[in-house]
């Protein structure tokens, strides 16, 4: 099709498209007007179940636990594929600094210099930036936040450190053999503590620890250690995913391109 | 509750995960090894599940919560024979491909073994799970899986542009399937199957027909039926080997296993009174698949392309097979995935063969080379008279199954669509064989009618003289497979029982919701006089060799004046496979719409 | 509260449409930056917290972050490849 | 109001489809998908809402309170780790394939027709 009949092919397509979704759209309750069960029994008795305060948390980890687990493994599976795909190929080679790799005839393209005010600013960063990645794992339970998203903030630590001063320092920090193990150990930490709850349990990620006391850090059983292991998990695998762009960009390049 | 349910999504993950951890340190051998052998043990696992199955649905309650007064507060695994022998078979294609690739990809360490097992866990997940939030999940899994291995050969162009087509239809698909689970949550406040099938009751409204006509489509995305078809030739094309074994052997049927699980678990009642309406669609989209794809598969000269298309014909009847809506017809299609997936990926690896040895598998370029292959030549033509459902393969029975339960409502049709596709199908591949193995024919000259070259690397790096036995293994025992399966007596019941198994709403609902203990009736036996199936498919095989050798002859008319108007048609069919995926997403939204607007009228006016 | 839901509502829809209709990739990525913070926004307003804080990290850090890579590789390499074409020819 | 929100997210679907459909350019084709993935968390998030109703979070708020539905919250979860992943996936694919033919744009791959 060229261009102009594929776009009224579309809107035709897209018209009739909007109308039934419009249509099944119509048969739902009004906004605001949820009406459960799901949802409202869970909220009633997580708290009371689970120790925990964050329901979403305990839906998360606990109630709907399994889904978290393939949603882990999806994740796992692309920076694995991500890694393969941004493979080095026959004919690139790697350079290993990256002064050589940046400094290049066109001016418009090496990098600004970051003045050392900067750099301490940038450094002194990375310190906060961690503790609170640590804080939002740790709390997973209890507020907004958990493995999940004190991972991904855990995660852009090295690249601060990346900002302040070079890719070497960047690569020293995060040993991509180091890396790759942390995010296979948190995955499959996921996995075992999993199968502790089958054997201790009887059933796949049976939450089989101690809840403690609603409220406190070490409440919600294996909520909390599931917890920490998606944060090693996200952590690592962003961490890859960004490092495999990163060296694609500063480090790959044509042989002989110079 | 079984406590061996989750180990099929588990071993296979949990190796992946060790085997990325210690990418660097494990020698090859060893790593391959331990992606073998979770093959086996989750093989096994699953065959054990099957064995269970059979006197009542295996359930699982992940984290142990189970329902309460009808509401389910976890996750499920629901593990029927149906689902447990799909995730059999996927555990025994994987191994399959796994072997067959032993000799494969040296650079790349062990991240190639560890897509595959992500890949399979994705798919028992898929087939047992019975939460439909829990599907969509194992949907993304695969399909991450799945696009990282389309793309493997990234030094390939073509490679990219088919993974790209491939990964922005299919995401397309999720979404659509995630938008209907998402109508279906807001209109249920649920997403255990058993929980919104029983809720939704026998209501039929706009909300109920978009949720189902988006899940539908999005699944029929990852299965290639027409208009949502065009992905698959692309990703084949240029996947590697042991990948298209696993793409066309299982993951385009589980697309077709996942729409028929969510219409009997939740839509079955509301479309109760409307069947006819629905068989219509299914029929009229199952045979339009099925003879575009033969007509697009028969005009192909890249060997793999040829196969894909094959594939959307075979896909197409399986619609069909589904579109009966009978526990008989169903029957019939587990049978046909099973025969279909066996012959297609020995078909593949075959194809893969050609490539090792010769660094083509364009038909022309190959032509009367691989005549000292003759082991090889005698696997690829077996395999292909199983494409032909020749009597004897598991692909008869199947066929036979699906052709009966249609001409019991009065659509024996149908069989013509699966003559049409048989003999094209088949006929291209015995084209193939004719051209490579036995030279016939002409080579690199002959008019092939715009059919495009593309050109393909190697995939193994070593000099190739001989052919490794792991790789010719494989193909041999898979074809071996297809007939055995079709010689077992009892199998045809098994699978009629699995089916009535998987169409009953009510056990189902109670099995899940009220934990009851509901004893599978076995189905009754069932005599069909087989006289004229066997005459049919023994005419569909004639004719397959028929224009097999015409098409290798000088009798073939490509330039007559009769056929002018088929090679238009074809070069027309041609011109919409254009690769341009602007092109397929526009098809996709028309697809979904014209779903949504037959449906809805059908409905409204009956 | 209606009144501020209306509006996020409305921002999104115009956002979103923005930035489909940016054509210039580099632009884009800064066009779904923002949206990513606007998403947050409406989940925050929306009582979705957890998803907001996701939302924030993920959209508005994580996915811009990974497109503008992308972007500089792909400039990158088309000066690479334009180099090497005039090395070719010099030769 | 009490539509806008659902109207919102089929607009969001639509208007991906149109940005994918007339793409010249694979990396801006991958974030109108993620445009047109955010129509997931519109629907989800409006399906869920409670007019009034706190977030699913009982610290310092008594369980029993009127509360949002924190299932939908957990299925968005879900799907931004899935939009991330698939963006990364895709740009690595666009990226290779710029590498090789030196073009992101899908009206100038011809090597897959037929």
């Amino acid at each position: 099709m060229n261009r102009r009949t594929r776009l009224v092919f579309f809107l035709l397509s897209a018209a009739a498209f909007a109308g039934v979704y419009l249509w099944g759209l119509k048969g739902l309750p009004p906004v605001g007007h949820y009406r459960g069960p799901y949802g409202d029994v869970l909220n009633r008795v997580a708290t009371y179940e689970r120790h925990v305060t964050d329901v979403v948390t305990a839906v998360n980890f606990d109630y709907r636990g399994f889904d978290t687990l393939g949603e882990e493994f999806i994740l796992f599976m692309s920076v694995v594929g991500g890694t393969v795909l941004l493979r080095r190929q026959r004919e690139e080679e790697k350079s290993e600094h990256r002064d050589e790799s940046l400094a290049d005839q066109s001016p418009e393209r090496q990098a600004p210099e970051a003045s050392d005010a900067t750099r301490v600013l940038t450094l002194a960063l990375v310190g906060p930036l961690v503790v609170f990645g640590l804080y939002i794992v740790a709390h997973g339970q209890l507020t907004p936040g958990g493995g999940f998203q004190g991972g991904v903030v855990l995660a852009t630590a090295p690249l601060l450190v990346y900002l302040a001063g070079n890719l070497k320092k960047f690569k020293q920090i995060t040993s991509h053999t180091l890396v790759e193990v942390t995010e296979a150990v948190g995955a499959g930490g996921y996995l075992a503590i999993g199968f502790a709850g089958l054997i201790l349990g009887g059933s796949y990620l049976r939450n089989v620890a101690a809840l403690g006391k609603t409220g406190m850090i070490n409440s919600g059983g294996t909520i909390a250690l599931i917890n920490l292991a998606t944060g090693l998990e996200v952590a690592a695998g962003f961490v890859l995913l960004l490092y495999a762009f990163l060296e694609q960009t500063l480090e790959i390049r044509l042989r002989g391109g110079k | 509750m079984s406590t061996l349910a989750p180990l099929p999504v588990v071993i296979p993950l949990s190796v992946a995960a060790i085997l990325s951890a210690l990418n660097k340190f494990l020698h090859r051998r060893i790593s391959e090894a331990l992606a073998v052998a979770a093959t086996v043990a989750t093989g096994v696992i699953c065959g054990v599940l099957l064995l269970q199955s059979q006197a009542q649905p295996v359930i699982h309650w992940f984290g142990g919560w189970t329902p309460r007064a009808g509401v389910a507060l976890g996750i499920s695994f629901v593990i029927d024979p149906i689902g447990a022998g799909a995730a059999v078979f996927a555990s025994l294609l994987v191994l399959a491909a796994l072997v067959f690739s032993l000799h494969y990809f040296d650079t790349v360490g062990t991240l190639f073994h560890v897509l595959m097992l992500g890949f399979l866990g994705a798919m028992c997940g898929f087939t047992l799970t019975g939460d439909v939030f829990n599907l969509f999940v194992f949907f993304e899994l695969m399909s991450a899986s799945a696009f990282a291995l389309c793309g493997y050969k990234v030094e390939e162009p073509e490679s990219m542009q088919g993974a790209l087509n491939f990964a922005v239809t299919n995401t397309v698909g999720a979404f659509l399937v995630l938008s209907g689970i998402a109508l279906l949550y807001g209109r249920t406040g649920a997403l255990n199957m058993a929980q919104i099938g029983r809720t939704l009751g026998g209501n039929l409204d706009g909300l109920v027909i978009t949720a189902f006509v988006f899940i539908m489509a999005g699944f029929f995305i990852k299965a290639a039926v027409f208009p949502f078809h065009f992905w698959l030739a692309d990703a084949h094309a240029v996947a590697p080997t042991p990948v298209c074994v696993l793409f066309s052997g299982i993951m385009v049927e589980l697309g077709l296993y996942a729409v028929q699980r969510v219409y009997w678990t939740m839509f079955d009642g509301s479309f109760a009174a409307h069947r006819w309406d629905l068989r219509a669609l299914l029929l009229t989209l199952g045979s339009i698949t099925a003879v575009l794809g033969a007509v697009m598969c028969f005009g192909q000269r890249h060997i793999k392309r040829l196969l894909a298309f094959s594939t959307v014909s075979h896909v197409g009847l399986l619609t069909i097979g589904f579109g009966v809506l009978k526990a008989g017809a169903l029957a019939g299609v587990t049978l046909y995935v099973l025969g279909h997936g066996l012959v297609k990926a020995a078909l593949f690896l075959v194809a893969g063969l050609l490539l090792h040895r010769f660094g083509s598998v364009d038909e022309l370029e190959l032509h009367g080379r691989a005549r000292d292959l003759r082991a090889t030549g005698a696997v690829f033509f077996v395999a292909a008279l199983g494409l032909a459902a020749m009597p004897g393969f598991a692909t008869f029975r199947g066929e036979s199954g699906i052709i009966d339960a249609a001409g019991s409502i009065g659509q024996g049709w149908v069989r013509a669509i699966f003559f049409i596709s048989g003999v094209l199908t088949a006929g291209a591949v015995l084209r193939v064989w004719g051209r490579v193995f036995r030279g016939m024919g002409k080579g690199e000259e002959a008019e092939t009618a715009g059919a495009k070259k593309i050109n393909e690397g190697r995939e193994t790096t070593q000099p190739s003289h001989g052919i490794p036995a792991v790789m010719f293994a494989p193909a041999f025992v898979l074809v071996l497979l297809a007939i055995a399966l079709g010689m077992t007596p009892g199998i045809k019941h098994a699978a009629r029982t699995a089916a009535m198994v998987m169409q009953d709403r009510a056990s189902y609902q109670a099995r899940v919701l009220e934990h009851a203990w509901i004893p599978v009736a076995p189905a009754q036996e069932e005599h069909t006089p087989m006289g004229k199936g066997l005459a049919w498919s023994f005419a569909t095989t004639a004719a397959a060799l028929l224009v097999a050798f015409l098409s290798l002859s000088r009798y073939w008319p490509s330039k007559h004046a009769l056929t002018r108007p088929a090679a238009i048609t074809v070069r027309g069919l041609r011109s919409i496979h254009s690769g341009h995926i602007g092109d397929y997403v526009a098809f996709l939204t028309f697809g979904v719409a014209a779903f949504g607007v037959v449906l809805a009228a059908l409905v409204h006016f009956h | 509260m209606l009144f501020l839901q209306f509006t996020i509502l409305s921002f999104v829809a115009v956002t979103a449409t923005a930035v489909v209709l940016t054509r210039d990739p580099a632009k884009q990525a800064i066009g779904i930056s923002f949206y990513g913070l606007v998403m947050a926004l409406m989940f925050f307003i929306f009582q979705a917290p957890d998803v907001a804080l996701s939302q924030i990290v993920i959209g508005a850090v994580a996915l811009p972050l990974m497109i503008l890579l992308a972007l500089t590789k792909i400039r990158r390499h088309e000066e690479e490849e334009q180099a090497r074409h005039k090395e070719k020819k010099a030769a | 109001m009490s539509f806008f929100p659902y109207v919102l997210a089929a607009w969001l679907f639509i208007i991906g489809l149109y940005g994918i459909v007339t793409s010249r350019n694979f990396v801006h084709l991958v974030i109108c998908l993620a445009v047109l993935q955010s129509s997931t968390y519109v629907l989800l998030l409006s399906i869920g809402y409670r007019v009034g109703g706190v977030a699913p979070v009982f610290a310092g708020v008594k369980v029993g309170t009127p509360a949002v539905d924190p299932v939908v919250q957990a299925l968005m979860l879900t799907d931004i780790v899935v939009e991330a992943t698939v963006v990364a996936l895709l740009l690595a694919l666009a990226l290779q394939l710029q590498k090789h033919t030196n073009t992101l744009d899908p009206d100038k791959l011809k090597a897959l027709e037929g």
